[in-house]
């Protein structure tokens, strides 16, 4: 430990633990771990969606229609690819082709910002037809442009836009900080820092990618289909 | 059971008032005497434990006992008996504290930052006011002798038209009646009792609500029917009638939440004082200054934020454009010319 | 591995050394210093708000008593008794009790005391934004519920408030991430589940509270943020939302968060009643389990913050049912520790004094919780003195009764000093006695129908004020009398040697204070942690 | 080293088509079928299933510890109970309208 950083690739391991193995199972049980806060996080915004989604089925059968699912579709299989690269960059790490794990990686890395730019197109969509969240919404007449005129509009159809915002925006934040993280490691690997007896940093942050990916999975069609 | 009464009788809890509130008040004895019986046991215990049990040298050998299921389970299972029992006793009542009467009498509550409001099924409105020195009365509900009584709540906004205030959550609580409701913006909520004793007894608001929080005072009277239905064809508490400019100026004051922030006996409050307001000299926060005159009152009720006097913070008071009429705000001028 | 006269404390020096420290018994120090500061902060709040209460009438505008009141909350909730036990003894004895070098990922815990600070830094800044009421302080006056919708107000007080809670959140799952992680994978070899302590089960047992439900409250005070910036309307029933939503999320935090305070501090009593009794303890397996499962139930009980708030009720009934359980595997802690003493070796040392205060004050706490799960006389109690009195007796007698026998037993063991033992046994008699003259009265006056967060009361109410405020100034001078004994402790204590209380956990087996990696050898455990033979 | 499992790199590309495939059976049965009112419950299965294969093979919890599974299968069951308390009390709440 006050020999400073450790050569954990030939071996060392942090002082309590028994072995390298020890050190591997207890980092990735605390991700585990941790990824149960994410999951109980978001799993408040979906329980406050459902609720009313209930409460205001007209609210959100609206709301989702002025969703482009096309746009939604794309956005799940760059996120489903970059899981699997992701997945991929772990694998090479392990059969130790530093080159292609940091392929596999930046290739995650580029499908995040992809992800993000279809989003932000979305998103500067919706704000031009002033579909905002909350009080700022004043998008009704470009409404009824989408769903025809004759239709009932629920006053509180701003709801439906405070959850896709609050529900894709804390998506949205967590991947930016993967897409930081996974370049962290891609250049990790790059430098071979990491070979199969230690790639603990890349299956740990390659976790918290995948609990990105498995929220996106269901933010999808609540937001786009239904 | 002979001992229920006697816990009652010592619980500190106010008179009761309803027949609720005496059920209530006897699973409250139940309660205070198995509480009691359980913490002489624990601390009993604890207490001659220690006084036997003390350290008599550092060699002292102990008992190793590490567990006793016999034991372990008689003092989960009586627990759990007697939490059972009260779970239930305490559910009955609930439920028929919360069982709405059929027929009965109906009075709208509207809850205000701060204050209450009754209104009866005939129009009839009671909010609060002022005595006749200037003490604020709270708002009072008149209900008959052993009627039904049943409240359907919600809270409002003072300033319907200032978009950064909301109606907050407030509760009505009537600690002889020993019943309590929230009352949410935006939807209604409903509470019934039915009085059995004549009398005036308080109403708390026990959900925070901010500054005037703990002024939220109001006062149900309970009176006999033939006095009820007298009084109930007369005229609405506070409003109306034929009363002087500054009596009907004293009746907003009371009403539209300025004895929230402004006093009348000179105290500082979170506004100005309108003791000897009227004529006197106002130095301002932008470093000017000037003499209270009609029209500065006037400017102030309109536009509260454009001069805004030393000492005081910016941004507290709601503009009453549009919320009172030219003769109200003549009224109210009237009414601080009158406080000297 | 440790050389003579080096331990923990002096191999190395300097400030930077301190605060960048991955030594979890370091980092439990830097916890109980910032800990310690804000709780004495959240005390002088306390005091004020006792003084504006002292008599009927206003010394303080009553906005200014409100946010006393919501800075006392917020302080005190969020800075002092959640982290309170865990960040500081835990941090420092459990990975000894567990035969462990350090934490799982201490890296993570020193993160996790940066957030604390960050949070704590953010709550007491928010004091001097949004509208001044009073030279430079303005801040939140939305208590530390933050119940919507009068939390949604626009300012940048809320928001800054709603921030912290976000923030000191964080730390508290770090923590929480850390513990389990530890127990699950740290223990020495032979320290089966059965044979790890009962303050690391119970502390075990708030880690999966605290990793499970701190997140709610952290979204949910995101949304208020949300709400409060962008006006986004979920809890706002202006624009369509729901704000008793609002509080259900907020007491799927904040009831576990009720047991993230307890728990831990039930671990130390089991500590404490084991060694100074000389016995081994009653019922090891009910007391472990009886931890797992009050941090089970408590997730399903949330409800019962919430029955006169208009929930359906059903919904009250079903709470009510379920929180009577949890009075169950509590009332099993307090038999077992009764039976612990039974033919013991009683010894009334000053942390003994504090674990039977602690029986004392929680067991009033507990029954008269018995009182507000009971539906129909919670309706009438229900935000009355009666919950405050309540939760303080479970929260501020059980809690901190609690850590303050904790600190007096592993003094020696930390600092490796010995404190007087005369003026720890008066700072009990103060806070003791002061306690109870300070919450009882509040039962009283709840029961006669008394408001809670109320800046003015009704002349009746008066002469229980008065004691009440009386006996709060006791309990301010007996934890100025405690602060003293550490002080003087720790310059002028006698050296502690390795073992003063004859105590048969592992962290009692090296020295005092321990070496930087604890053991210089990880121990073998071949037995249970209380072989008193 | 032992306890490292890799898992073989066909199983990552067979999971990530039948991921593919998946996303576009739920596109289609949203918007190419109608069934409601299970049109809500047939997209959430789909989901769920996905879920389920990211979590077994992408984040490999059918090698890991069990202790891993148990883990993050007791976080759904809290967001769960958060779910059915709540809807618990507002599907049984009794609307109250005013009578003036």
């Amino acid at each position: 430990m006050s020999s400073g950083k450790l050569d954990k690739k030939s071996g060392e391991y942090a002082h309590h633990f028994k072995n390298p193995e020890h050190e591997f199972k207890s980092s990735i049980e605390g991700v585990w771990i941790f990824l149960t806060s994410e999951i109980l996080m978001f799993g408040a915004l979906f329980v406050g969606f459902f609720i009313y989604s209930n409460l205001y089925p007209e609210v959100f059968k609206y709301g989702s229609m002025t969703t482009d699912w096309r746009l939604g579709a794309t956005n799940t299989l760059v996120l489903l690819l970059s899981s699997w690269t992701m997945a991929l960059g772990i694998y090479y790490c392990q059969k130790n082709d530093k080159q292609k794990a940091f392929m596999n990686l930046m290739i995650t890395v580029v499908c995040g910002a992809v992800f993000m730019i279809i989003k932000y197109f979305e998103y500067s969509h919706k704000i031009h037809e002033g579909w905002m969240p909350g009080m700022w919404f004043t998008g009704f007449d470009n409404l009824h442009h989408v769903l025809g005129e004759g239709v009932k509009i629920p006053d509180n159809i701003a709801l439906y836009y405070s959850f896709y915002f609050m529900m894709t925006g804390l998506h949205g934040i967590h991947v930016l900080a993967g897409m930081g993280l996974v370049t962290w490691v891609a250049f990790r690997a790059k430098r071979g820092e990491f070979g199969p007896s230690y790639y603990t940093p890349v299956e740990g942050i390659g976790l918290f990618w995948h609990l990105i990916d498995l929220i996106w999975i269901f933010l999808f069609p609540l937001l786009y289909l239904i | 059971m002979w001992w229920i009464p006697t816990a009652e009788a010592q619980s500190y809890m106010p008179p009761a008032a309803t027949e609720i509130a005496e059920s209530v008040d006897s699973l409250y004895g139940f309660l205070v005497i198995s509480s009691l019986i359980s913490f002489v046991i624990l601390m009993g215990g604890l207490g001659y434990f220690v006084n036997k049990y003390r350290r008599r040298g550092d060699d002292d050998k102990t008992a190793y006992i590490t567990h006793n299921y016999t034991l372990e389970f008689l003092w989960s299972f009586i627990p759990f008996v007697i939490f059972m029992v009260s779970f239930g006793w305490g559910a009955k009542v609930y439920l028929d504290m919360r069982t709405m009467p059929e027929a009965g009498l109906e009075i709208h509550v509207v809850a205000k930052k701060w204050l209450w409001e009754f209104t009866y099924k005939n129009g009839r409105t009671e909010t609060a006011g002022l005595d006749k020195d200037n003490n604020p009365t709270p708002a009072t509900m008149k209900v008959p002798l052993g009627q039904a009584v049943r409240l359907i709540m919600t809270s409002q906004k003072v300033d319907p038209s200032n978009k950064m205030d909301r109606a907050v959550l407030h509760s009505f609580f009537v600690p002889a009646f020993r019943v309590k409701q929230d009352i949410v913006p935006g939807r209604y909520t409903q509470l019934s009792f039915t009085p059995n004793k004549l009398g005036s007894f308080w109403i708390f608001c026990t959900e925070y609500c901010g500054t005037g929080h703990s002024a939220m005072l109001g006062k149900v009277e309970v009176v006999s029917q033939q006095e009820f239905d007298d009084w109930i064809v007369g005229e609405s508490g506070g409003g109306g009638g034929e009363l002087s400019l500054a009596d009907k100026g004293k009746q907003i004051y009371a009403q539209r939440a300025c004895i929230g922030c402004h006093s009348l006996d000179g105290s500082k409050m979170t506004g100005p004082t309108w003791k000897g307001l009227y004529g006197s000299d106002r130095q301002f926060t932008d470093g000017s200054s000037a003499k209270a005159d009609d029209n500065y009152i006037r400017e102030s009720i309109m536009t509260p934020n454009k001069k805004v006097v030393n000492g005081y913070p910016p941004n507290q008071m709601p503009s009453y454009q549009g919320q009172l009429k030219d003769d109200d705000i003549t009224a109210v001028i009237e009414f601080i010319k009158s406080v000297k | 591995m440790s050389e003579a006269g080096k331990n923990y404390l002096n191999h190395e020096k300097g400030i930077m050394s301190w605060i960048t420290s991955r030594d979890h018994k370091r980092i439990g120090l830097l916890y109980f210093y910032s800990i310690g500061f804000f709780f004495l902060v959240g005390g002088i709040f306390a005091m004020l708000i006792r003084t504006e209460l002292f008599s009927s009438g206003s010394y303080f505008d009553p906005a200014i008593y409100n946010r006393f009141m919501t800075y006392h909350g917020i302080i005190m909730v969020f800075f002092v008794i959640v982290p309170g036990v865990p960040a500081i003894l835990g941090n420092i004895i459990m990975p000894l009790h567990l035969g462990a070098r350090d934490v799982a990922f201490p890296t993570i815990n020193l993160w996790s005391w940066y957030c604390y600070v960050g949070g704590a830094i953010l709550a007491v800044s928010s004091l001097f934004m949004g509208e001044p009421i009073w030279g430079w302080i303005g801040g939140a006056d939305t208590g530390w519920t933050f119940y919507t919708p009068y939390s949604i107000n626009f300012t940048g007080a809320n928001i800054t408030a709603a921030l912290a809670a976000f923030v000191a959140g964080f730390s508290s799952i770090l923590t929480g991430v850390n513990f389990v992680a530890t127990v699950h994978k740290l223990r020495c070899p032979g320290m089966t589940m059965k044979r790890i302590t009962l303050f690391t089960w119970a502390l075990y047992s708030t880690a999966i509270l605290q990793v499970l439900a701190t997140p709610v409250v952290g979204i949910t005070v995101m949304l208020l943020v949300m709400e409060n910036v962008f006006g986004i309307g979920i809890f706002d029933p202006e624009l369509g939302g729901d704000p008793v939503l609002f509080q259900h999320f907020f007491w799927f935090y904040s009831h576990p968060a009720v047991y993230i305070m307890i728990l831990p501090a039930m671990g130390i009593i089991s500590e404490l009643i084991t060694t100074f009794s000389k016995k081994t303890i009653f019922g090891y397996t009910a007391i472990a389990y009886s931890s797992i499962a009050i941090a089970g139930v408590s997730f399903l009980v949330w409800g019962h913050h919430m029955f006169t708030s208009s929930q359906s009720e059903v919904a009250a009934i079903l709470f009510s049912v379920i929180t009577m359980l949890v009075g169950v595997p509590t009332a099993i802690k307090l038999f077992n520790w009764l039976a612990t003493m039974y033919k013991g070796s009683i010894q009334m040392q000053s942390p003994m004094l504090y674990a039977l205060g602690f029986m004392f004050i929680f067991t009033i706490g507990g029954v008269t919780g018995i009182f507000l799960s009971t539906i129909a006389t919670d309706i009438h109690f229900h935000d009355t003195y009666f919950v405050v009195a309540h939760f303080h007796y479970v929260m501020v007698g059980g809690t901190l009764m609690a850590i303050m026998g904790g600190a007096y037993y592993w003094f020696p063991k930390i600092t490796g000093k010995m404190f007087s033992e005369p003026a720890a046994r008066m700072s009990w008699v103060l806070i003791f006695i002061g306690f109870n003259v300070t919450f009882f009265p509040q039962f009283v006056l709840g029961a006669m129908g008394m408001p809670r967060r109320y800046a003015d009361y009704l002349p009746a109410f008066e002469s229980l004020n008065k004691i009440s405020s009386i006996g709060a100034y006791m309990i301010g001078i007996g934890f100025l009398v405690a602060l003293y004994t550490f002080i003087q402790g720790w310059y002028r204590g006698e050296k502690a040697p390795m073992n003063p209380w004859g105590s048969k956990t592992l962290e009692w087996t090296i020295p005092s204070p321990p070496p930087h990696e604890n053991f210089d050898e990880i121990p073998t455990v071949t037995a249970g942690p209380y072989e008193f033979r | 080293m032992a306890g490292h499992h890799i898992v073989p790199f066909q199983t990552y590309l067979k999971v990530f088509l039948a991921l593919v495939g998946l996303t576009i059976l739920t596109v289609v049965t949203a918007k190419g079928m109608d069934l409601s009112p299970f049109n809500g419950a047939v997209a959430f299965l789909i989901a769920a299933t996905k879920a389920g294969l990211v979590m077994a093979f992408f984040m490999q919890l059918l090698y890991q510890e069990r202790s891993n599974s148990i883990i993050i299968f007791g976080s759904f069951l809290f967001v769960m109970l958060l779910f059915i308390f709540c809807v618990i009390d507002i599907y049984t709440r009794v609307p109250v309208e005013s009578t003036l």
